[in-house]
């Protein structure tokens, strides 16, 4: 079918809040399709592996594919993706980044496993069964895809030409990025296709944020009645605003939930979480030891808080001394 | 940071491990402290790189998990004294951050003793002298930590695909030629 | 605040006026206080140079047995173990340094320790009388116990070398004062003495009697000179050279006046109003009644 | 985001420097020139023995022009040495300064290590990151302020007064702040001053009228220094100015109001006697205090301490200079450089219990000593004991809080040379037998060692020993009643007992008590022992490491009268040399923020001390005063978007380096 440059959408490890998104298109899905054909969506059509395997090289514009790469199933189909596509481009922030699934990278296989298939207070299995990724049935072996030990985003599996940042990106953004591409316009290879400037540029609080911030605490959102107006970092929340790209229209702080970093940080900036740090604890008031402790203490998941997304692709990772 | 092209120090082979430690010196106290321990011909421990900075305050600790990424056993961070910075109060910035990054290394399985801030005045040479010793003395009974070593083979298990993915690819460009 | 008696030979045996007066003493004041149950030798004397470890492992058994004790008996508080005599003193809190300083040192007495169900945590306070008076009680209470005042009655305090050497843990290494500012609120002058904490001659007395004699002589010609009507101390040995080998003294050197030689806790005793019978008085050879007598008859603290 | 320097790919020069044997004799430095020619970007690397000399920065320019080199390493010594040297001799071949990268292969590794293999391997791992880190270095214009042409010298002893007359004399404008009433300090309580016995006051007196009376030094005494701001070139001083209550201006230095006290009687302890004298509430330190101006102790003077006295001292001031309402008073002054030179307090004897300061009253301090033999003291001149004798044997203690490691480990310098003064000056005065006992004489001097030599043959005792204690237990009639000093004659080899009247004890230096408050204040180093950390000690011994303060004197170290003069004299020239410029260059290692990149989230503006970050409202960005910023980067590393850059330390220079380190597998061809 000549004319139409085509596209695939295909999900690894993620939430299927990206595939929402792209539905969130509405009416502009319409629209979408008269500008691209879609051949490969799993979630939405009925689509085989087989289909993709048939297609040339090359053949498609452009692969989005999100979630992180967590299985061996989710690594081939990222690299039968990547070798049919001219483009791949992360879609969202477990692709980018490695997002939530990306914390998995603090425990091992088998703690997580034990978790997951014995101590999970609503699961029941007696006989401590695990997922196998040979099976022997009727003498034939079935086999499954098995875990990878540690999760991955895209670009650590497959080289990757653009990223679409978010939790999940937003409609908008997808549009014009296709558009872009479209057009013919091809940004550095690498590029993060939101604005390379952080979230407070377009925070609507932006003017409520005092010049000499001083940390005394730190508060939890569900812990505490939020001013719906003033910066939340004035606040005492942690807002992972300042070293979080812009692009999401300060999205959560309109709803008054203060940013949690998922658009992953500028260019300028290799680690998200790090650099987020630096900037918080330099801003605490506490000057001896044991205050700063007391102060830090506040927050009580560090990780969970600097990395929520961007654990898989920082400089560290995952958990050093993790066991398979 | 893609697969394929990561280049990392292997580490020496088994038994001539040295422990390596980068260390963020700033340059009015601990530096100076470094140069007096020269000049006073304080002999210690071969196995620290230090990076010369203004002050302990920019030491970004993107620095110090880069540093380990790359292959340092140890992390050491040399500082003025409290009260005495040159700049007023940087170390204070560096401590602040210090305590709370040793929480997010802790996390991700890198003991307390591989990462370090000392506060080391100008005259304090022999103090640099034993922060170091010291500190290759714990790194040796740690052992390595060797992430770049981590990384490759945690991404071993990548390499089945990779290679029947390259061999695919070959065998699909001589079927088109 | 309470205490654990550790005793040491000493005060069981030619020091026993220095272990009634101290118990005198005590009791008039109201501190309770238990002996050691099982304790034994500190190690002093030749024990540190046979075997070191094993010296170190037999005090260390008493520390132990303290904080055994102290665990026992929760309602007693933080152990604080009572050693009057300055051998067992500077044995105990060495025993105690060396533990703390020295791995290989502390894993032998650990293990040492261990074969016998007991444990030594380091807890355990070891205390010399003369800080617990002036530190734990203070002066202001001890006034309030004395009941006959010693009238200006000139003493020479003699700390002799252990208690604040090598290890000054709570008074001056050089120019001690505890025991001055102590017989000053008994009423007593303690005269101003350079010589408070020269030897005695220690154990020469024994083993080359002619140095031993002359060093005991010096001390006590000049605190004779100095118009020290008698030497209060808190040493066994050092109150035992002093006192006992005078007519030895006065054989050897000319114009020499015998001086009585107490203990700080009998002269606190003698101060508090206590008879002489509970603080060991009779057993004295130098007699203090005439010292005493001169300065009879100043009217009592609390008139 | 990285960008490989100025034009594409950088052409590196590596020079590794033998400093004769100072590196080579640990590195092997033709292996480390070797590997580096092996990495990336490098077209040339040489070893030379000397790379500062003149041949070593020629080869640096011609191989600038030869090989068009755009980047250039050096790895010899520290920075802190010579990274100004290479950097001109990377301009003078016409490359950019800031071009250029040093490695520390000398006190970073040869000096401190001491087996050949690991510290060539070492040497390998810095040079490499050098070359990683060169690559990404920029193009930078030094810095350049005007100074302001003053200079503020604090502490008025003989340093102080030195440098302050010779920078006046030079035409500069001087503020000298003494926190005493006078200034003088420890040179004016002395008589005479060794090895020549001239008068103290004869020499200092007239220096101290100079410093009064010159119209470019504006004087203030019972002052002090309390605030600090700015840097080299332009310092801002705030000085308060302590209440004598006494109008200054008025005040011609009668005295008649120290006659009118209602206090007849002097019952104060007078300090500058050490003491020995007492003095009325409303007293002037001595008869030449300059300034000639009176004033009074407020924990004395019973108006200022209740306000019920019939103020008989203002009735007999005809000028009616006495204001009981004066308080402190604040001068803010602006200057260009500062000269420290807050001198030593002597060593307090009663810290030694054993030689008895403070318990046996004829246990003298020299300086206690020093006002007796002097004629204006409090005994006329005269040496007598407490109890008015005259005493017949006289014994002066050696290293008393010096060269010993219960209290102070530093020789003091002085003592033994003020030691054989007093001994000569006692004697003169009293007649009596004199014994030093030493430890070692050290006489190193003009003239001292024959002064030595003069004593010996005047009959003073020599005992070579540590004194182990003063004591007054006698042990024969010869010694009742008097001073006993035991001590081993190390040269007889025996234990002495040496009956005496009166001892002296030679009393070390030390930093002052508030040195390290002062240090604080001017944001310099003290070394382990407390005196101020010169930049060099031997090259930059008036430097510190903040530009633009010196220091003089005995705050640097113990030190007698003619170095104190000499080193007062060197921190001069250095200050005059400095705001003769007219202007200081400073490094240029200030922070930017780039514009666009910046989101205005406000982080970084609480965390600089220097108040450079502002926001600008209008465009609501944070930007940086570069002419305030100092350069620190704290703010760079706590930018949660890496949007702040520092000059010299840019982040990608840093992750370079790192990378350089570990980078040892991977460039190996």
């Amino acid at each position: 079918m000549p004319g139409k440059p085509t596209v695939a959408f295909y999900w690894c490890a993620s939430c299927g809040g990206c595939e929402e998104s792209v539905v969130d298109l509405a009416e502009g899905l319409l629209d979408f399709v008269g500008m691209v054909d879609i051949r490969f969506w799993p979630v939405a059509m009925d689509f085989k592996r087989s289909d993709v395997e048939a297609m040339p090289e090359g053949s498609l514009l452009a692969s989005l594919i999100n979630g992180a790469i967590r299985t061996s199933e989710q690594e081939e189909m990222a690299r039968l993706l990547r070798r049919k596509s001219q483009l791949v481009i992360a879609y969202g922030a477990c692709a980018q980044l490695g997002g939530i699934p990306g914390l998995g990278n603090q425990f091992g296989h088998d703690q997580i496993l034990r978790l997951a298939y014995e101590d999970c207070p609503s699961v029941q299995n007696p006989d401590k069964t695990r997922p196998q990724s040979h099976v022997q049935d009727n003498g034939r072996t079935v086999t499954l895809p098995h875990l990878h030990q540690v999760v991955r985003t895209l670009a650590q599996v497959v080289p990757v030409d653009y990223s679409l940042p978010g939790c999940p990106p937003t409609p908008e953004m997808l549009q014009q990025a296709i558009t872009r591409l479209l057009s013919g316009e091809r940004p550095a290879k690498g590029s993060v296709l939101a604005p390379d400037i952080a979230l407070c540029e377009q925070c609507p609080r932006k003017d409520s944020k005092p010049a000499d911030l001083r940390l005394e605490e730190f508060k939890r959102p569900h812990l505490t009645r939020l001013d719906p107006q003033k910066c939340l970092l004035a606040q005492g929340l942690v807002c992972m605003g300042p070293a979080t790209r812009g692009g999401c229209e300060a999205a959560c702080v309109r709803g008054n939930m203060p940013c949690s970093g998922c658009f992953g940080p500028t260019s300028r900036v290799k680690d998200q979480g790090a650099k987020m740090l630096s900037s918080l604890c330099s801003n605490i008031a506490a000057s001896t030891e044991p205050d700063i402790e007391r102060t830090l203490a506040t927050i009580p998941d560090p990780l969970g808080t600097f990395y929520r997304y961007s654990l898989a692709g920082s400089l560290l990772r995952a958990r050093a001394d993790r066991q398979r | 940071m893609s697969a394929h092209t990561q280049v990392g120090a292997v580490p020496a082979a088994v038994g001539t491990w040295e422990p390596r430690i980068v260390a963020f010196f700033c340059n009015w106290c601990t530096y100076t402290a470094a140069d007096l321990a020269g000049v006073s011909r304080m002999k210690h421990a071969p196995n620290v790189r230090i990076i010369r900075v203004m002050c302990s305050g920019r030491v970004d600790p993107q620095f110090v998990l880069e540093a380990f990424a790359k292959g340092a056993d140890g992390v050491l961070i040399g500082g003025c004294h409290l009260g005495d910075c040159h700049y007023v109060e940087g170390n204070y910035k560096a401590i602040r951050r210090v305590q709370m990054l040793r929480r997010i290394l802790r996390g991700m399985g890198i003991q307390d003793d591989r990462f370090r801030l000392e506060w080391i005045s100008a005259s304090e040479g022999e103090k640099v002298k034993r922060v170091i010793n010291d500190m290759v003395d714990k790194l040796r009974a740690l052992g390595p930590l060797g992430l770049p070593r981590r990384f490759q083979e945690w991404d071993r298990e990548l390499a089945p695909l990779e290679q029947a993915v390259e061999a695919e690819a070959k065998e699909a460009s001589a079927h088109a030629g | 605040m309470s205490y654990w008696y550790y005793p040491g030979c000493s005060l069981k045996s030619n020091g026993k006026p220095y272990e009634e007066s101290l118990l005198a003493v005590f009791r008039e004041l109201d501190v309770p206080m238990w002996e050691l149950e099982d304790w034994n030798c500190c190690g002093a004397t030749s024990y540190m140079s046979v075997d070191e470890a094993q010296a170190f492992s037999l005090a260390a058994r008493n520390l132990a047995l303290a904080e055994r004790a102290a665990r026992q008996a929760p309602e007693t508080g933080p152990p604080r173990l009572l050693a009057p005599c300055s051998a067992c003193f500077l044995v105990l809190t060495k025993t105690q340094r060396y533990v703390a300083q020295h791995g290989d040192l502390a894993r032998r007495v650990h293990a040492g320790l261990r074969a016998i169900d007991l444990e030594y945590q380091g807890v355990v306070q070891v205390r010399h009388p003369l800080d617990v008076f002036v530190n734990d009680m203070g002066l202001r209470r001890i006034a309030t116990a004395v009941k006959r005042r010693l009238n200006g009655l000139k003493v020479a305090c003699y700390y002799g070398c252990q208690v604040v050497r090598p290890f000054a843990t709570f008074d001056s290494a050089h120019d001690p004062t505890t025991m001055d500012r102590l017989v000053e609120v008994l009423g007593a002058k303690p005269v101003r003495w350079p010589l408070k904490t020269r030897c005695c001659g220690g154990a020469l007395t024994g083993t080359i009697p002619e140095v031993g004699l002359r060093l005991s002589e010096i001390l006590l010609r000049d605190a004779a000179q100095r118009e020290a009507e008698m030497i209060i101390t808190v040493c066994p040995l050092c109150q035992f050279n002093l006192e006992c080998y005078q007519r030895e003294i006065a054989r050897t050197f000319r114009d020499f006046t015998p001086l009585p030689v107490l203990y700080l806790t009998q002269l606190m005793g003698k101060a508090f109003g206590l008879s002489d019978a509970d603080l060991g008085m009779r057993r004295l050879f130098v007699s203090p009644e005439p010292a005493f007598a001169r300065h009879e008859g100043g009217q009592p603290a609390h008139a | 985001m990285r960008d490989s320097g100025a034009n594409g790919t950088p052409r590196i020069g590596v020079f590794v420097c033998h400093c004769g044997t100072n590196i080579a004799g640990i590195v092997d430095v033709k292996a480390v020139a070797e590997y580096a020619a092996g990495l990336p970007g490098v077209v040339v690397s040489r070893e030379y023995k000397y790379m500062c000399s003149d041949p070593g920065q020629e080869l640096i320019q011609r191989d600038i022009r030869d090989h068009r080199l755009d980047r250039i390493i050096v790895a010899s010594c520290s920075p802190l040495l010579h990274e100004h040297t290479f950097r001109e001799a990377t301009a003078q071949g016409g490359l950019n300064p800031y071009f250029l990268q040093m490695v520390n292969l000398r006190e970073n590794v040869s000096w401190v290590n001491d087996e050949r293999g690991p510290a060539t391997e070492k040497s390998k791992d810095l040079v490499r990151a050098a070359v990683y880190r060169v690559a990404h270095h920029k193009a930078l214009q030094q810095r350049t302020v005007p100074i302001t042409a003053s200079v503020l010298v604090v502490g008025g002893g003989i340093a102080g007064i030195h440098a302050a007359l010779t920078l006046a004399n030079a035409g500069k404008k001087v503020y000298l702040v003494e926190r005493e009433p006078t200034i003088g300090g420890h040179m004016a309580m002395f008589d005479k001053t060794f090895p020549t016995l001239d008068c103290a006051a004869c020499i200092l007196t007239p220096k101290m009228s100079a410093v009064k009376n010159h119209p470019n030094i504006t004087l203030w005494t019972y002052s002090e220094v309390v605030g600090v701001d700015g840097f080299v070139g332009n310092f801002k001083i705030k000085v308060k100015q302590k209440p004598r209550y006494i109008k200054e201006d008025l005040c011609v230095g009668c005295l008649e109001c120290i006659a009118a006290c209602i206090h007849k009687e002097a019952r104060f302890p007078d300090g500058f006697n050490q003491g020995l004298s007492k003095r009325k509430p409303i007293y002037i330190p001595f008869p030449q205090a300059t300034p000639q101006l009176v004033l009074f102790d407020p924990e004395a003077c019973i108006q200022l301490k209740s306000g019920r006295c019939r103020q008989s001292c203002a009735e007999a001031c005809d000028r009616k200079a006495i204001d009981f309402r004066q308080i402190a008073e604040f001068e803010d002054i602006e200057v260009g450089s500062i000269i420290l030179a807050t001198g030593f307090q002597a060593f307090d004897a009663s810290r030694l219990p054993y030689y008895g300061y403070g318990r046996y009253p004829n246990v003298y301090t020299a300086l206690e000593v020093e006002r007796l033999v002097n004629a204006s003291g409090p005994t006329g001149g005269e040496v007598v004991l407490r109890d008015g004798r005259k005493p017949t044997a006289v014994g002066i203690i050696h290293c008393v809080g010096s060269r010993d490691e219960k209290t102070n480990g530093w020789c003091s310098r002085v003592c033994c040379m003020y030691s054989l003064k007093l001994a000569h000056l006692v004697r003169e005065h009293t007649d009596a037998t004199i014994y030093n006992f030493y430890i070692d004489m050290r006489t190193p001097g003009k003239g001292y060692e024959e002064f030595y030599d003069k004593l010996l043959t005047e009959g003073v005792h020599f005992i070579r020993g540590r004194v182990a204690e003063v004591t007054d237990w006698s042990r024969s009639p010869e010694e009742a009643g008097k001073l006993v000093v035991r001590v081993e004659d190390t040269l007889v080899g025996t234990v002495r007992r040496i009956p005496l009247d009166m001892v002296i004890l030679a009393v070390g230096l030390e930093p002052r008590a508030d040195s390290q408050e002062v240090r604080r204040l001017f944001n310099i180093s003290c070394s382990t022992e407390g005196f101020f950390l010169e930049r060099h000690p031997k090259l930059a011994p008036v430097n510190t490491f903040t530009d633009g303060i010196f220091i003089a004197g005995a705050c640097q170290g113990p030190r007698d009268i003619p170095d104190a003069v000499a080193q007062a004299g060197a921190a001069a020239a250095e200050a005059l040399a400095l705001i003769d410029a007219g202007h200081v260059e400073l490094e240029p290692n200030t922070a930017f923020i780039v514009e666009v990149e910046c989101s205005g989230c406000k982080s970084c503006i609480p965390l600089c001390p220097y108040s450079a970050i502002t926001f600008l409202a209008d465009k609501k960005k944070a930007a940086i005063n570069e002419a305030l910023c100092k350069g620190c980067g704290t703010c760079v590393a706590a930018c949660p978007s890496g949007s702040i850059r520092q000059n010299l330390f840019e982040d990608d220079e840093i992750f370079s380096e790192i990378e350089g380190l570990f980078a040892r597998d991977a460039v190996v061809a």
